[in-house]
């Protein structure tokens, strides 16, 4: 499977009368974008706005970060099984809007999401500082129940994504960068002397505000199967996660997963990639034997020399991954697990909830726990009213300036536990 | 010394030699659902196993099942 | 401009009152520079003045720790330090959980920098890595001249509230304190080497090592049990009735001796469980389920046994950790040994 | 296997009390809950459910919910491990800041995510069966 990415680069956005990019901005109009997310007679109203990287800008909460593409040639359309019908997808060419970002914020329940801060100490905690945002803030009709209110949220920011990615269509990217990943017999042909390597990305599945899609399935519901890097990039996967910001996978990072994109880099150097194995993180033990036997078994007649594997989420989800190192491990594959870590504010305790042998070589993606200040700015997408009960905020967090001091885990995305960021734990 | 628990794993991990499986977490020698005689002879036995895990010659982490 | 006041700790050996047959001497404190103490003061430079010396025997530490703790703090408080430092004690193991002891007390109850020193393997490391800046020194005395150098370095970066780097950068043993870097890398990139790496066979270093544990060559079998003292210790938490040490039901920080002399069992009128990591009905109903002397009484009358040892030792195993475990280990088995006990069952909940 | 919800969370009691065999602590909190787990586990029960189902920390939901199964009298190690694991790092959390005290709404909030979780389980075709 080949796919062709161009990416345009956005170096900044602005209103405009028509959605379209020219010379690197992208303009958008706010009336259409609100009308189709009024589409939804669950949404009650919509807020466009836009955050640029340097201003004095906090959103939140936010619930999820997407980045606009459109398909341009080859099979199916962006977000399958999703925004739109069930094709496969991950061959031909996609078009990105690399800079830009779609993100969602408004109330969704009372506890989860995060924040970014688009300036100031607390802006290299999150990507989304150097992206040009249009959020949209959405607010639910009253009595809305919490799952439909999820759905909700969820399409709305893959419709605005969907819409905004259109406009990159008939535009020549900045760059084209090609991906390829062949049957697996011919790719192990192709560079018969390099390792073989796999990717097991594991997918937050556990309940409500804590699930991921792949081609509109839930992945709890799913047994681990292969995929090809490529249809990630299309939207095969889309999240519907929203509890702890540091380490959610937010559709962006799907898009972008940091793992793929560097094994790629590698591809027919110093190594060959064969795929990824996806599986879930499901809250039945049960489940969670089935998977992981299967995510050995797949190593195994793979032939793979070895893999990394992610995760998503602290404590239930470390068991899986400490099953699946233990178990590939096993079948005499090599592994690499990549975490973040949470071993208390004083950094003394555990990182993880759970540990085996086998996991003697892993990625650290930060300690989430840490207490960070976050100075007042200017301006506010979003509301501040739930910053003492989101995730690593505590009664007294905000403060009557606008200041914030809570635990690193309130930012989106710091501690990602794929390795997006260059933020790292170390013994002390 | 020889190592009377009822988590063995937990007991293999920390690298006891000589290992007596115990009965249960709240009671590892005897069982008080059989009533006070039999979980005393069930005690017995259980340390019986252990003195002769003592005089038992090991290479290695031994678990004494019985 | 006044001097920055500095007392220092030292065992009877460095104080150059004697070895092993001095090692129970009680704690005393003197004016001023004793021993190691010179090197001290010139490694910090003319801004400080150790004002006092304390000396404490190891031996005698060791069986006193809460009262030798206490008359310690005692000597110090009224030298009003603005740092304390103690050792380095290399890799004499009780001097090093001396010198790890009275550096905490004092670094909780004084609020002041403590820096002490040691060999990686000296117990002392393991119990107090966490809580202290412990320099890394090599085996012996002879690093003197190397250590005390380095010791100064990390103490006056602390009393100038200088941002005290990573273990390699200053030297100290590291403290499982996790912290956050920025890395000239991605994970994922840093995943790709990583894992090529482990495929080629080469080196390679995780980020962040799993829990490990120390393995140790099994005795001998006993050739004769009827010759043997035989001694019981356990982690189940079993204490007299009112819990007379205190013990903690989880994370304990100690451990008890306890008398059995002339029982027959372990009843529960006389004894109880403080763990707080199991539903405690059933052995707070008897408590030989842990501690088997009922049994053990038995098997001595018997002569299977040579003797039952008049003691058992007992602390809680949840939640404590492996340093202090550690510690608690080393200590008691010297008396085990001393008492002439030849074998242990060890009783875990 | 006859299974037992643990649950200090109103919502899945009212709603799988007919069905299933439910420990109801009501004015429990959620170390009561896993406390109970592991008294359970102890004596020969084994965790169906993963004790920290969920991204909420152990210090920001209040409610916990874990299915176990009667076991056949045998220590089941695994559980014993996940329950032990659960209960340190729910300590940790705990130590360093309680539960917040949340309004009647968001509290709401956290029993339907919790009742999330054990809907999917019990939705499960292999649920009965295991």
């Amino acid at each position: 499977m080949r796919l062709e990415l161009g990416k345009i680069k956005i170096n900044d956005v602005q209103f405009g009368e028509m959605t379209r990019v020219e010379k690197g901005i992208l303009y958008v109009n706010k009336e259409e974008i609100v009308k189709l997310v009024l589409e939804d007679d669950r949404i009650i109203s919509a807020r466009v706005e836009l955050a640029r990287p340097g201003e004095s800008v906090r959103i939140a909460p936010v619930k999820d970060v997407i980045e606009p593409r459109v398909k341009v040639s080859g099979s199916g359309q962006i977000f399958p099984g999703t925004i739109n019908k069930v094709k496969e997808v991950g061959s031909g060419r996609t078009h990105a809007l690399v800079g830009a970002t779609v993100i969602t914020c408004g109330r969704i329940v009372g506890f989860q999401e995060g924040l970014i801060d688009m300036s100031g100490p607390s802006a290299k905690y999150t990507p989304f500082s150097e992206t040009n945002n249009v959020c949209v803030v959405i607010e639910p009709v009253e009595g809305l129940e919490t799952h439909d209110y999820e759905a909700a949220g969820r399409m709305a920011g893959l419709k605005v994504a969907t819409y905004i990615g259109e406009a990159g269509k008939n535009i020549e990217p900045d760059e084209v960068v090609v991906y390829e990943t062949k049957p697996v017999q011919e790719q192990i042909r192709q560079y018969p002397d390099l390792p073989k390597i796999g990717y097991i990305h594991m997918l937050q599945s556990q309940g409500l505000l804590h699930d991921t899609y792949y081609y509109g399935v839930d992945a709890k519901v799913m047994v681990p199967t292969f995929m090809y890097p490529t249809e990630i990039m299309d939207g095969a996967i889309i999240s519907g996660n929203c509890v702890a910001p540091c380490d959610k996978v937010t559709t962006f990072h799907h898009l972008n997963n940091p793992v793929i994109e560097d094994l790629y880099k590698r591809h027919g150097k110093d190594l060959n990639f064969i795929g990824v194995i996806l599986t879930n993180e499901n809250v039945f033990l049960a489940d969670k034997e089935r998977s992981s036997d299967m995510v050995a078994k797949l190593c195994e007649f793979l032939g793979l020399d070895g893999v990394l594997i992610t995760e998503e989420g602290y404590g239930n989800p470390d068991t899986d991954l400490m099953m699946n190192c233990k178990k590939v491990s096993q079948k005499g594959v090599k592994v690499v697990l990549i975490t973040d870590e949470f071993p208390g504010r004083d950094g003394k305790s555990q990182s993880l909830a759970d540990a085996v042998e086998e996991g003697d070589a892993l990625v650290s993606c930060g300690n989430g726990n840490v207490i960070i200040d976050f100075p007042p700015m200017e301006k506010v997408i979003g509301t501040l009213d739930f910053i003492e009960t989101m995730i690593g905020g505590y009664e007294g967090s905000l403060k009557p300036d606008g200041s914030i001091e809570a635990e690193l885990q309130i930012v989106i995305a710091s501690t990602i536990a794929n390795g997006y960021n260059k933020l790292a734990a170390r013994g002390y | 010394m020889v190592h009377m628990c009822t988590v063995v794993p937990i007991s293999l991990t920390i690298g006891a030699n000589r290992i007596i499986p115990a009965i249960g977490i709240p009671y590892p020698l005897g069982d008080p659902n059989l009533g006070e005689k039999k979980s005393k002879k069930l005690r017995r036995q259980l340390v019986d196993r252990a003195l002769s895990a003592l005089q038992t010659e090991v290479d290695g982490q031994t678990v004494f099942e019985k | 401009m006044e001097k920055i006041k500095v007392v220092h700790y030292i065992n009877q050996f460095f104080a150059n009152i004697g070895g092993e047959e001095k090692a129970d001497i009680e704690p005393e404190v003197r004016e001023g520079i004793v021993g190691p103490g010179l090197a001290l003061q010139s490694g910090l430079g003319d801004d400080y003045e150790v004002v006092a010396t304390v000396i404490c025997g190891d031996t005698y530490f060791g069986g006193h720790i809460e009262d030798a703790k206490k008359t310690i703090l005692d000597m110090i408080r009224p030298y009003k330090p603005d740092l304390f430092v103690a050792g380095p004690a290399f890799n004499a193991g009780r001097y090093g959980v001396a010198c790890g002891t009275i550096a905490k007390a004092v670094e909780d109850e004084l609020n002041i920098p403590v820096v002490t020193g040691m060999y990686p393997e000296n117990p002392g490391v393991d119990m107090f890595k966490k809580d202290l800046h412990i320099i890394q020194t090599a085996i012996s005395a002879a690093d003197m001249r190397k250590a005390m150098p380095k010791i100064c370095k990390l103490a006056k970066k602390m009393i100038n509230k200088e941002e005290i780097l990573s273990p390699v950068e200053e030297g100290y043993i590291e403290r499982g304190i996790r912290v956050n870097y920025f890395n000239e890398r991605r994970g994922s990139e840093r995943a790709v080497d990583l894992i090529l790496k482990k495929i080629a066979g080469e080196p390679y270093e995780t980020e962040y090592p799993m829990p490990v544990f120390d393995r140790v060559a099994p005795n001998p079998a006993i050739k004769d049990l009827s010759k043997i003292k035989l001694a019981v210790v356990t982690s189940g938490g079993i204490v007299p009735q009112g819990n007379p040490d205190r013990i903690e039901s989880s994370s304990a920080t100690k451990y008890g001796i306890y008398d059995i002399t002339g029982m027959d069992s372990l009843t529960k009128d006389k004894f109880m469980t403080v763990h707080g990591g199991y539903d405690r009905a059933f052995v707070l109903e008897n408590p030989n389920l842990v501690v088997p002397l009922d049994i053990l009484r038995e098997i001595e009358k018997e002569g299977i046994i040579g003797e039952l040892a008049n003691y058992f030792v007992t602390t809680t195993g949840t939640g404590t950790s492996v340093g202090n475990a550690k510690g608690f280990g080393e200590e008691f088995s010297k008396k085990l040994v001393e008492d002439g006990v030849g074998a242990v069952i060890l009783t875990s909940t | 296997m006859y299974k037992t919800i643990i649950t200090n969370n109103h919502k899945v009691f009212q709603k799988y009390k007919d069905r299933y065999d439910v420990l109801f602590l009501q004015e429990g909190s959620y170390m009561d809950v896993l406390n109970e787990t592991r008294n359970k586990v102890h004596r020969g029960y084994k965790v169906l459910t993963h004790p920290m189902a969920g991204s909420l920390k152990p210090n920001q939901t209040p409610y916990k919910s874990i299915i176990i199964g009667e076991g056949r009298g045998v220590t089941d190690y695994e559980s014993i491990n996940l329950i032990e694991n659960s209960i340190e790092a729910a300590i940790k959390f705990l130590k360093y800041k309680s539960t917040p005290k949340w309004s009647e709404k968001i509290l709401k909030d956290f029993e339907t995510v919790d009742l999330s979780f054990i809907e999917n389980v019990v939705r499960n075709p292999m649920f009965d069966n295991a």
